[in-house]
């Protein structure tokens, strides 16, 4: 299979390392070629990464609760950037607080990711998912 | 900026201060003096080092939740809240990640879109842009001290803001709000900066106002074997007691095995009176966090996981213990999962406040086992500096003397690799370069070949894995699914 | 009537028989033959006897709810959910308290009541009035072992009904269902009442079907010291093992102190393995339960007494636990609350089943404690009935050298008062008239006088009232309000 | 103060013997003369009581959930019996369940009991109503 190129990170003032980390070692042993950009990363990050290593999909990780925040404008910042076809993921616990999963769904998927994930995701869907959507 | 694990003098820390209170606009509403007199005014219930002294004295276990949201008026709420319905010995303010990295206008933003929201943008309450005043209201309108709790490598101007707005308590250190809270922050900057928090805090002493200072013990939460956790704890007690603190709470993570989180708590304690004992009358308390990783999000099965630490907290008699909420998984919690879990550890740190677990046998040799660990590790940070204590930490960590899992930094070797053993205990399945003793390697090897062969298979980092996630699946050891 | 320690010969056995199936009209359904068969028919997993042995080998702790509702699809519903959503390892059914008393007529007009209400309107599941048919239908529609609860002082016609029913386990004996749980029936009764129950188990067992019995060992589930538990359960299986029975779960109730509860658990195994070795191939485990007496009403403050539970449990290495729920102090608790506790009992059942706590110091102090107090009041039964155990134990009820705390019925003597050390032992203020010697008449004294002179009063009624409360206040011990 | 008398007991099939002891003691501690039937008694129990002992109050418990059979006709039976005037309480865990205690509460006092209490009532709360009510 063609080796895809993932671009994955945590953004905005985020340190939480841990599942980075254990996606990182998941989606690397599933066959992608990953790029870790690590935590407490910009949105330019992400996308001067992308433009780098002409990545086919963007993985956001948002753990601590300012993904609202963080988030606002990427998917435009990204088609700016000329990467209207790299598909974006997002993850971790979004919002702040025990919030009902299918409005802060909604809510990103209008910002323009492709699929978001609820707090508890297990790196087997995102493998699954990026092998449909990468057409693996 | 020359590092040395020496006192400031008067001079350098005015200096210093000048810059700080120019970090943000509500720096300069910070007068020293008068904040001195307003800390003598106020009760002793409000005095964090008087309320722990007390708790020390009684052997008696105090809850503390975290909290904090963005707005003044219903930060005190909030707060009210938890002493009230949560029974709250002791309140935090936990401030909001952007406050953390010193994004001071992203937190005036976070400020404003709240308000607009009506409900809190930020993870947290944003002590600095709110200003001494701000703090000030939030201190007078409880009746219980109040510390800050945040995770900010260059703390100063917050600790300037918020101990003048009447906090008696002040979390992190140089390593420990470094390493697992930043990116590209060197030892070297935060120790000196954590320097400069403690003079300030020195400083008050010096007035006769106790500030206590508490490093923050979990680090990143996640498998970190009590030795690591407890060389850190005891480098940054002893950098802040160099720079005049008196009164200092170190702390330690659960690790979820009984015997080792007991044997952790009586070490910590141990070691650290015998490495402190140069210092004059400091006054030492330990805090005990419940389980600061990947929590179960069914809310049953995390009262199940808050139980169990605050019932080991009680059995290990900490002077505190830091209450997590059955919302753990999914969020920041609302009040009252924030109450429930206080309440729900409340329960259990009265009923087990008169009972103890003895040191005898297994919680012996854990014990031993961890005061070795310590002290080879500490012993080679001193020589890595030719005697000096912060010198010496920032070549252990160039040298991976001092190392911590998991952790963001890339002033961190990374090396270490932890797995449980076969009864949970946390154990170093790869010590990376700790300066561990021959006797060391092989008890730690051998706990993991037991379990290897108990799995029928090598302990690898797959293990590890397993291991992070078990709590959140219920378990404490991560067996492979069947 | 003629009480004896002798297993019945299968004439007398069926002369009663022929009355028993008579108490109500579902009686006459029972099929004794038939019912082996279907016995024999039933997979492993669903027999109880089983379970435990796997159990036992594995040191595992399983879990079981108690849980019963007026009607049969309701029933099924209820135990389905709890074995999905609450993980329970075991089912129960609890019986409704008009069966209990042997009031099938009002318990009919429950059944009826609750069609209407479209609510149950028992307090559990009316087995008998279900009959042989509504029995199956619950143990066919699961997949775990089912095990019949309930408190009735004579329970003949519920066993025969329940067993040829499919049921794998049944509960209570002759003190433990009736002391806690009648006022006017004489120990004599239940004793011959509950041999006739053993003699149909042990008639199962001669062709080959294993039945397990478990007497009910919290008693009264107030303050009950161990030794008096112990002295019951003790004997309630050794009369169960003379008629046959083979397969015999012994239980406990929480104290709270968790040197004490672990003790007891420890204690009660050797001691039963002791007294029970003049019986062949007799499979005996233990059963220990989260604490019985009053309750916290808030549910977070409950979880924390539920946890408590489970992780004694784990840490004694019971073989299993029965769970409370958040809703306790309040009423019979919805399906959810029920699954509650159980996830709450799982996960730290689950954390803690590596984890082993030591037999050193204190554990052992303890545990000789206990094994002392017990045999002394076991070899005066025995004395009491010139060797004869039944009726030494009815001698011994008369004597007040068997003695249950807060019993309702008049044929206890109701000398005892137990109240709790410094530590939240439970301890012999009155030991009323149990035959204990000078040693243990100190120990148990000097106990309570070190509490006295720390709460400043002395030992007495109000000191027992006072910890009856505690759990639901949020303590252990009964202090004195300040 | 002259002494008044209360009939105490818990109805129905119901053993709960804990708070009957401790209220015994704790009513006959404030000065009342307590007449306790104890554990699984009848309706009857408490109206032979009454009437033998000619007393002010009838205080019943129910616990095991049956509260609503056990306690049905129960005012109707006192008068019958010329107990018009005896004063009825009730308390403990009433109905099956944890239920909205107001409906709870009403239901008993529609049917004719004085006063309700909800579960975990400590003995102040009666010892002070009971003085109200006979005028102490
Ligand atoms: C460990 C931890 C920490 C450690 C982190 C150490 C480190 N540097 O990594 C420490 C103690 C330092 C910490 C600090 C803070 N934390 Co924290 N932390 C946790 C905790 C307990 C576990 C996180 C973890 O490691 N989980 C294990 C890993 C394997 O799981 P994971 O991170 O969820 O990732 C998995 C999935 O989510 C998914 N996933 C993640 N990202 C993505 C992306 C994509 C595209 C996909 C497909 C999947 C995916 O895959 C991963 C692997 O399975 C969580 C609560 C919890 N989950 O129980 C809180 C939590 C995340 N923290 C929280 C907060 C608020 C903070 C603090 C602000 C304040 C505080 N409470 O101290 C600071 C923030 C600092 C900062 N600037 O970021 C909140 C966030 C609240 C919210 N969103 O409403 C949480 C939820 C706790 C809570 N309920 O309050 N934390
Ligand atoms: C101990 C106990 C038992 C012991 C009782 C031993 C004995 N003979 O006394 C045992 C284990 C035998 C037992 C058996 C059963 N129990 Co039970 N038991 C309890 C428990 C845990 C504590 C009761 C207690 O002693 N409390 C301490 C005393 C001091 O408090 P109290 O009884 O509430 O009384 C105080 C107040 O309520 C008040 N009060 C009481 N009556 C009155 C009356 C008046 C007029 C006033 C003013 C005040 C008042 O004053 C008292 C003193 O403060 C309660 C739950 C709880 N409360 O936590 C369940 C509970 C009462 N039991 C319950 C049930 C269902 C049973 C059983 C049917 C089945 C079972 N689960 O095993 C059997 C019933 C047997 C029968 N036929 O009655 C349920 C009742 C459910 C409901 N109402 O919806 C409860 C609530 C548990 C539950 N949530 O399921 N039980």
């Amino acid at each position: 299979m063609e080796e895809k190129t993932l671009v994955l990170g945590v953004i905005g003032s985020d340190v939480h390392a841990v599942g980075n980390r254990i996606l990182e070692e998941a989606l690397t042993k599933a066959g992608f070629n990953v790029v870790n950009i690590g935590v407490l990363a910009p949105q330019e990050d992400f996308i001067n990464a992308a433009i780098e290593t002409d990545a086919d999909a963007i993985l956001i990780s948002s753990l601590y609760g300012h993904g609202e925040l963080d988030c606002k404008g990427f998917k435009e910042k990204c088609i700016e950037a000329g990467l209207d076809n790299v598909i974006l993921y997002l993850g971790g616990n979004l919002v702040v607080g025990k919030q009902d999963w299918k409005k802060t769904k909604n809510k990103f998927l209008n910002m323009g990711f492709d699929r978001v994930y609820p707090p508890g995701t297990l790196p087997e869907a995102p493998i699954a998912d990026l092998k449909e959507d990468l057409g693996l | 900026m020359k590092l040395k694990n020496k006192r400031w003098n008067l001079d350098k820390f005015k200096e210093v201060r000048e810059e700080v209170l120019k970090q943000w606009s509500t720096g300069e509403d910070v007068d020293l003096e008068e904040a001195i007199e307003y800390h003598k005014d106020l009760p002793k219930k409000k005095v964090m080092a008087e309320v722990l002294a007390i708790a020390k004295e009684e052997k008696a276990t105090l809850i503390q939740p975290r909290a904090g949201v963005a707005l003044i008026d219903e930060h005190i709420e909030l707060l009210k809240f938890l002493r009230k319905e949560g029974q709250a010995d002791l309140l935090p303010s936990t401030i909001d990640s952007y406050t953390r990295q010193n994004n001071y206008q992203e937190a005036e933003q976070g400020i404003k879109e709240s308000r607009n929201e009506g409900r809190s943008m930020l993870n947290g309450f944003p002590a600095v842009n709110h200003g001494v005043d701000g703090c000030r209201k939030v201190v007078e309108a409880l009746d219980a001290p109040l510390q800050v709790r945040h995770g900010t490598p260059d703390a100063r101007l917050l600790a300037e803001i918020a101990i003048a707005g009447g906090f008696t308590d002040y979390e992190g250190g140089g390593i420990s709000y470094n390493i697992p809270y930043a990116k590209d922050v060197s030892i070297k900057q935060t120790l000196y900066d954590w320097q400069y928090v403690d003079r300030l805090i020195g400083y008050y002493e010096e007035q006769g106002v106790k500030i206590n200072r508490e490093p923050f013990g979990p680090l990143t939460g996640t498998l970190v074997p009590p030795s690591v956790s407890h060389s850190i704890a005891i480098i940054e007690g002893l950098l802040a007691a160099e720079q005049g603190v008196k009164s200092i709470t170190l702390g330690y993570g659960q690790c979820g095995n009984l015997v080792q989180d007991v044997a952790a708590i009586h070490s910590l304690k141990e070691l650290a009176e015998e490495y402190l004992a140069e210092y004059d009358d400091i006054m030492l308390t330990t805090v005990f966090h419940q389980w600061m990783g990947g929590f179960p999000q069914d809310e049953a099965q995390a009262f199940g996981v808050i139980s169990w630490g605050a019932a080991t907290a009680a059995l290990a008699n900490a002077t505190k213990v830091i209450v997590k909420t059955p919302h753990e998984a999914l969020g920041v919690p609302t009040k009252e999962a924030n109450a429930q879990g206080l309440r729900t550890t409340k329960q259990l740190v009265n009923m087990l406040k008169d009972q103890q677990f003895v040191a005898k046998g297994l919680l012996e040799e854990e014990k031993e086992m961890i005061r070795k660990e310590t002290k080879q590790i500490l012993n080679r940070v001193l020589e890595l500096g030719d005697g000096d204590l912060a010198q010496g930490t920032v070549r252990a960590f160039e040298a991976g003397v001092l190392d911590i899992p998991f952790a963001p930094s890339k002033y961190n070797a990374g090396n270490l690799l932890p797995a449980r053993d076969n009864n949970g205990a946390i154990r170093y399945l790869n010590h990376g370069n700790l300066p561990f003793s021959e006797e060391v390697i092989k008890f730690n090897k051998e706990r993991l070949e037991e379990r290897g062969r108990d799995e029928e298979r090598e302990p690898s980092f797959q293990m590890v894995i397993d291991d992070i996630y078990a709590i959140g699946k219920g378990m404490l050891v991560g067996k492979p699914r069947s």
